[in-house]
């Protein structure tokens, strides 16, 4: 027996669960700036994700995916994916949307079941949030084909759960990512639940980094609960990428620390033991406490962040809450680039009903 | 005895019932066991029968309904849920060109007694891609049965009746009628009829015809047409496919007039078929054009504008009104 | 000068104009490279243009359609092929959830010009799952343009029209006549209108509605009754959706009567549809009912009974004699 | 960076190309039996394939899917799985469905455009041909969960070529066969081609057997020519799944001799360079060459084995061309178990058209 193939998969970390170096780190990481920096965004999306289940309990806004557990990942790939490549997200990814120039209050519309969080102009030629689970990897993959075909140097970003990896989509999107050695990226946000279905019986394989094996493409794991790790492994995948050498598949290790939306409720499938475990390993706090080991965050610091935090995030709600209803005629005139003859009368009728005394005047 | 229980709780009941009397039957779909789905319609059911019937599967819609037609072609009879109708668009490929056909295939010799259960229908302010109504995408496929309850009572009865059923049959449950009016429904094993019309209400002035949710709101025009003395018959169509015309056709030979009601965008619908038949086999007892009350030719938009999309009762009423001044 | 070329011939001939006058248009699908294309829809475009403009993809149809999506949201025209109609369905997750609906759900931001050619129906003895006619789960999308040529000059002219479209084009292609009745086409460049029906042959008896292949039947029908004195409209479709519904009701408004011809399984088609339509808006104009000439509901059966199962010319006169005989 | 992940894909043969041994034989190869009766039946099948190519082209068949060059992926399969087990096949395995009992004059009628090609009695729970590329694999992967379910020792064996390796449902029941531990085996007759596609565009992976690696399932490459390595790598494979420990990927490499169908034209896209050097490495000569150079096999075997052959053949031929027509009412009758009376009167006027004077009798 020969053997044809051999694969290895690596796993990278640089902050332990307690806040210290594990090793020795990246140059970047050696000064504050950056570090303080990806935990001001932290903090600002782990206080936004509080403030949207608020909204949401007290029916202001609509069923929310929460995002706790995966401020690193966003924050992340929300500094180094330049402005000119492509984001395609999936629904935990308004964090990251945000650092990418979509305005807070929009964001929070589409929550709120306005399609006009999708249409800012901010988001330029970003994708918005995938709902079919993995259908966002195929989208990528053809943003990257479109960037191979005019030889330019931008990368498709897109970012999915441990869920995502078992469906086809998936899969034949890695498939053609590694025929065709295109500059797309595959973030998988591991948070090892999909809805009650944890990771164990999602795959059989010891790492979802492997799936990127049968593709020929790169796959490593890397600690999704530590920014240094994250920013390491986005960076090189990105460059890859740029310089024309193909795909990066990186499994990102976290962990859902919220119910799977405000509609779960994960008492009923998951241990105390386990969230009480994931929450000592969460991202925010371990970063804050090596940066006050680093002495390069304070009490003070953090005290002002969070007020300044605050305002920020009242700011964005109240944008949302001020913004007025869309016209209902939007139902048909984005449907088509031209409204077909044979809509008309139909659009005339919603409008009509809409009206005083119409069928769905409210 | 029997409680009332919500359309949720009978689909439960039912699946409860068929499992304990036929070991054949076996539950898959995603966050189906420990769950118990994300409706609930599965609640208890992985304590009860164990986790070798009741299968939580990986997060695939394509696999789901594969799956289920290699296991249906052993005999076991696979009831297996999609989420949303919304994600059941990968398991097509495998319920026309699979499912609906290995029994014609070979001739008998293999068969796919299997269930497709799948929440459909807007109206609970959920988000994108959760609110769809595409009956019509499988009413029109040869060998697949398609059946939608609209009460508590009937939900047990039929999904009784679908798991028995020897071939394919597609269980769509609208999600807006869930947990509304609950009713005493008996756990006695009876199924009910398939591919049969149920006449819900009596009437001689007009027929209305609709499924599913909006199977509500005909009744609710029904019950204020009455207080203006116009007697609506209600037929709840149940079976999209195959449909049973004979008992529509009876009724609007009767009244002379029809009002096709349905929450799915209009063109090309179950509801043209419908309308179609009629005047093409009973043009000379109609009365008055047949109208469609539905859903608009555009994207199911996202909930802040669900209510303007979907027909509602004073629609059905405005329709019959002008369906009946038609001369 | 132009020459006379076959409905497949003018399928390539109007790729190959589109792809030297916009760079942004790119092919992509199984085998359409080297091979140029099971059927030679795109032969000779790979040595033309390129490997980066004509892309031989894995096997893989939901990839095919998610891919497309992806390019035409940066502005690339890609016209992907899916190798036959029964192969489709893996695509309509991305079709349906995704392509028809990128411009609504980003409000105009992200747009999808993408082409999905497919060849599609009967009549040629071709394997299992070569031969379906799914026309109707298409139609039934709202934002979704499905256009079926019957000739070549329309195969060209319509091919143009839905690469220029901005929006997503279902093209499907009624591969029984692809190499029959070549006709001159010219290679003007000149795209005919979309969202129209085309009217064939003015008549006043009666009108028939049909599309694709079965235009060749309906047409030879109407030959022969024309030597019985009897004047057939006929109507080729064209897009099913969105179906202008106004030609065909002038022209039964005219004729008062009307047959309707289609390849696919009767229930809950396009068929059912434009009858609906006719009789709810035009009831008063027919002198008799509309009548459905069409395939059964049952499976596309394999090569040896497919004759059996396909509407043909002596089925439409059948039905135009006794819809004429209506009184 | 910690390793969390090795893997290795091995490939095994025991003839070479030019019929010698590569290595110590096994003990069941050692005696000629086994072996000869190998070659008798990969001899059937390639007489077959010539035969049915003539029935193509002389129009007594319909378009024909040649098995050219998977002689020995059939036999072998044929003669290691038990009866009991189920076949998922796709639609170039012929030569294995008639080991598994098919009549020969049944199958050619499949072929003949006929669905009683597939009804046969003698195919037990044995799978009808799966056309639409890769679906036949989460049929196999349902039927093993019906094993596994009831805790039968059988296995579920599907078949597809390397083309179907790139949709989803191949990879999805990977997946789930890994997820789920389940007795199936993934047969991949790699044979080159899709079509016109070479396998260097259908996938960037170095072998098709490291897509068992994101999956979690043994998986593995064998000389799919070599019906001694294909003997042993089913059998495992077979005890593997039998003993409850799970699925395998075999991919056998083999070489599409054939074109792709009758409907096709290799010559457009292949070079006669690439097609004559895979003739050298067929299983069937090969095999031979070895039998011979063993003692175990002669020319007047051979010749009298080719004519029984023939024989063999026209007698199924003969059998296919005899077959009436079945009755056009099996139209309907089949489609459901009960016709519902909604069809009744369809299936009147489908009998009606069809009699003497009806629009299609012919
Ligand atoms: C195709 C499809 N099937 C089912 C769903 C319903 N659903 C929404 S989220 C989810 C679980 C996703 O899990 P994972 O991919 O791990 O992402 P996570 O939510 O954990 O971040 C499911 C099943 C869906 N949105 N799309
Ligand atoms: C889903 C689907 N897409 C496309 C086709 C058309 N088609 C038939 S065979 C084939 C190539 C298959 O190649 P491979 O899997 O390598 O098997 P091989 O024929 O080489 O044995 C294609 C594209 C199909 N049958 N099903
Ligand atoms: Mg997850
Ligand atoms: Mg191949």
């Amino acid at each position: 027996m020969d053997t044809v193939y051999t694969a290895e998969i690596h796993y990278s970390s640089y902050l332990s669960e307690s806040g210290t170096a594990l090793q020795k780190m990246p140059q970047w990481a050696e000064k504050p700036e950056q570090l303080v920096h990806y935990y001001r965004n932290m903090v600002l999306a782990r206080q936004l994700d509080n403030k949207i289940i608020a909204l949401q309990r007290t029916g202001q806004i609509g069923t929310y995916a929460s995002l706790l557990g995966s401020e690193a990942i966003d924050t992340v790939l929300g500094e180094l994916m330049l402005k000119e490549d492509v984001l395609v997200p999936y629904y935990r990814n308004h964090a990251l949307q945000m650092l990418r120039g979509l305005p807070m209050g929009e964001m929070l519309s589409y929550w709120g079941g306005d399609e006009r969080g999708n249409s800012s102009p901010a988001m330029a030629e970003d994708f918005p949030n995938a709902v079919p689970i993995a259908t966002q990897a195929l989208h990528a993959t053809g943003v990257a084909t479109a960037f191979k075909i005019r030889s330019e140097k931008r990368v498709a970003v897109t970012v999915c759960g441990d869920g995502a990896t078992s469906k086809g989509d998936f899969m034949e999107a890695l498939n053609v990512a590694g025929a065709w050695q295109l500059p797309v990226i595959f973030i998988v946000n591991n948070n090892q639940w999909a809805i009650s279905v944890p990771r164990s019986i999602q795959c059989g394989a010891a790492t979802l980094a492997q799936k990127a094996i049968g593709a020929g493409i790169r796959g490593e794991q890397v600690d999704g609960n530590d920014v240094i790790a994250m920013h390491e492994s986005v960076n090189e995948a990105l460059k890859h990428a740029r310089e024309g050498k193909g795909a990066t598949l990186i499994e990102a290790i976290s962990y859902r620390l919220s119910d799977h939306t405000t509609a779960d409720d994960a008492t009923r499938y998951r241990s105390n033991d386990e969230l009480k475990a994931a929450w000592d390993r969460e991202p925010v706090k371990r970063l804050q406490t090596y940066l006050h080991s680093q002495g390069w965050w304070d009490e003070v610091q953090e005290t002002a962040w969070q007020n300044e935090v605050s305002q920020i995030i009242q700011k964005g709600v109240d944008h949302y809450l001020a913004m007025p209803p869309q016209p209902i005629e939007n139902l048909f005139d984005y449907l088509y680039a031209e409204l077909p003859e044979a809509l008309q009368e139909q659009r005339d009728k919603l409008i009509r009903n809409a009206q005083p005394g119409g069928s769905h005047h409210e | 005895m029997s409680n009332s229980i919500t359309m949720i709780e009978a689909v439960n009941l039912a699946l409860q019932h068929e499992m304990q009397h036929d070991d054949s039957v076996v539950i898959l779909g995603e966050d189906v066991g420990t769950n118990g789905g994300v409706f609930r319609a599965t609640v208890g059911l992985r304590e009860q029968f164990g986790i070798k019937r009741v299968l939580d599967t990986p997060l695939a819609e394509t696999m789901i309904a594969g799956l289920s037609v290699g296991m249906a072609s052993q005999g076991l009879k696979p009831v297996a849920e999609i989420q949303f109708m919304g994600f059941i668009f990968p398991t097509m490929e495998h319920m026309i060109g699979h499912a609906a056909r290995l029994r014609h295939r070979t001739r008998g010799r293999l068969t796919c007694p299997m269930v497709l259960r799948v929440p459909f229908g807007g109206g609970i302010h959920a988000p994108e891609h959760h609110s769809e109504s595409t009956e019509a995408l499988f009413a029109h496929i040869p060998g697949l049965r398609v059946v939608i309850p609209s009460s508590p009572a009937r939900a047990y009865g039929l999904l009784l009746a679908a798991i028995r059923n020897p071939d394919p049959v597609l269980f769509m449950e609208p999600k807006r009628i869930y947990r509304l009016n609950a009713q005493p429904v008996e756990d006695n094993g009876k199924a009910l009829p398939l591919d049969r019309c149920y006449t819900l209400r009596e009437g001689s002035d007009i027929t209305l015809v609709s499924w599913g949710a909006m199977i509500k709101e005909t009744l609710e025009a029904a019950d204020q047409l009455k207080k203006r003395d116009i007697s609506c018959e209600v037929i709840d169509v149940v079976t999209l496919n195959p449909i049973d015309h004979q008992t529509i056709l009876a009724s609007v030979a009767k009244t002379g007039r029809c009002v096709i009601i349905h929450e799915a965008p209009k063109s090309c619908a179950v509801g043209a078929e419908i309308s179609a038949t009629i005047a093409e086999q009973g043009l000379l007892s109609l009365q008055a054009p047949v109208s469609r009350v539905t859903g608009y030719d555009t994207v199911m938009p996202y909930y802040r504008m669900e209510n303007h999309y979907m027909p509602n009762s004073a629609d059905i009423i405005e329709t019959v009104t002008s369906t009946l001044e038609f001369s």
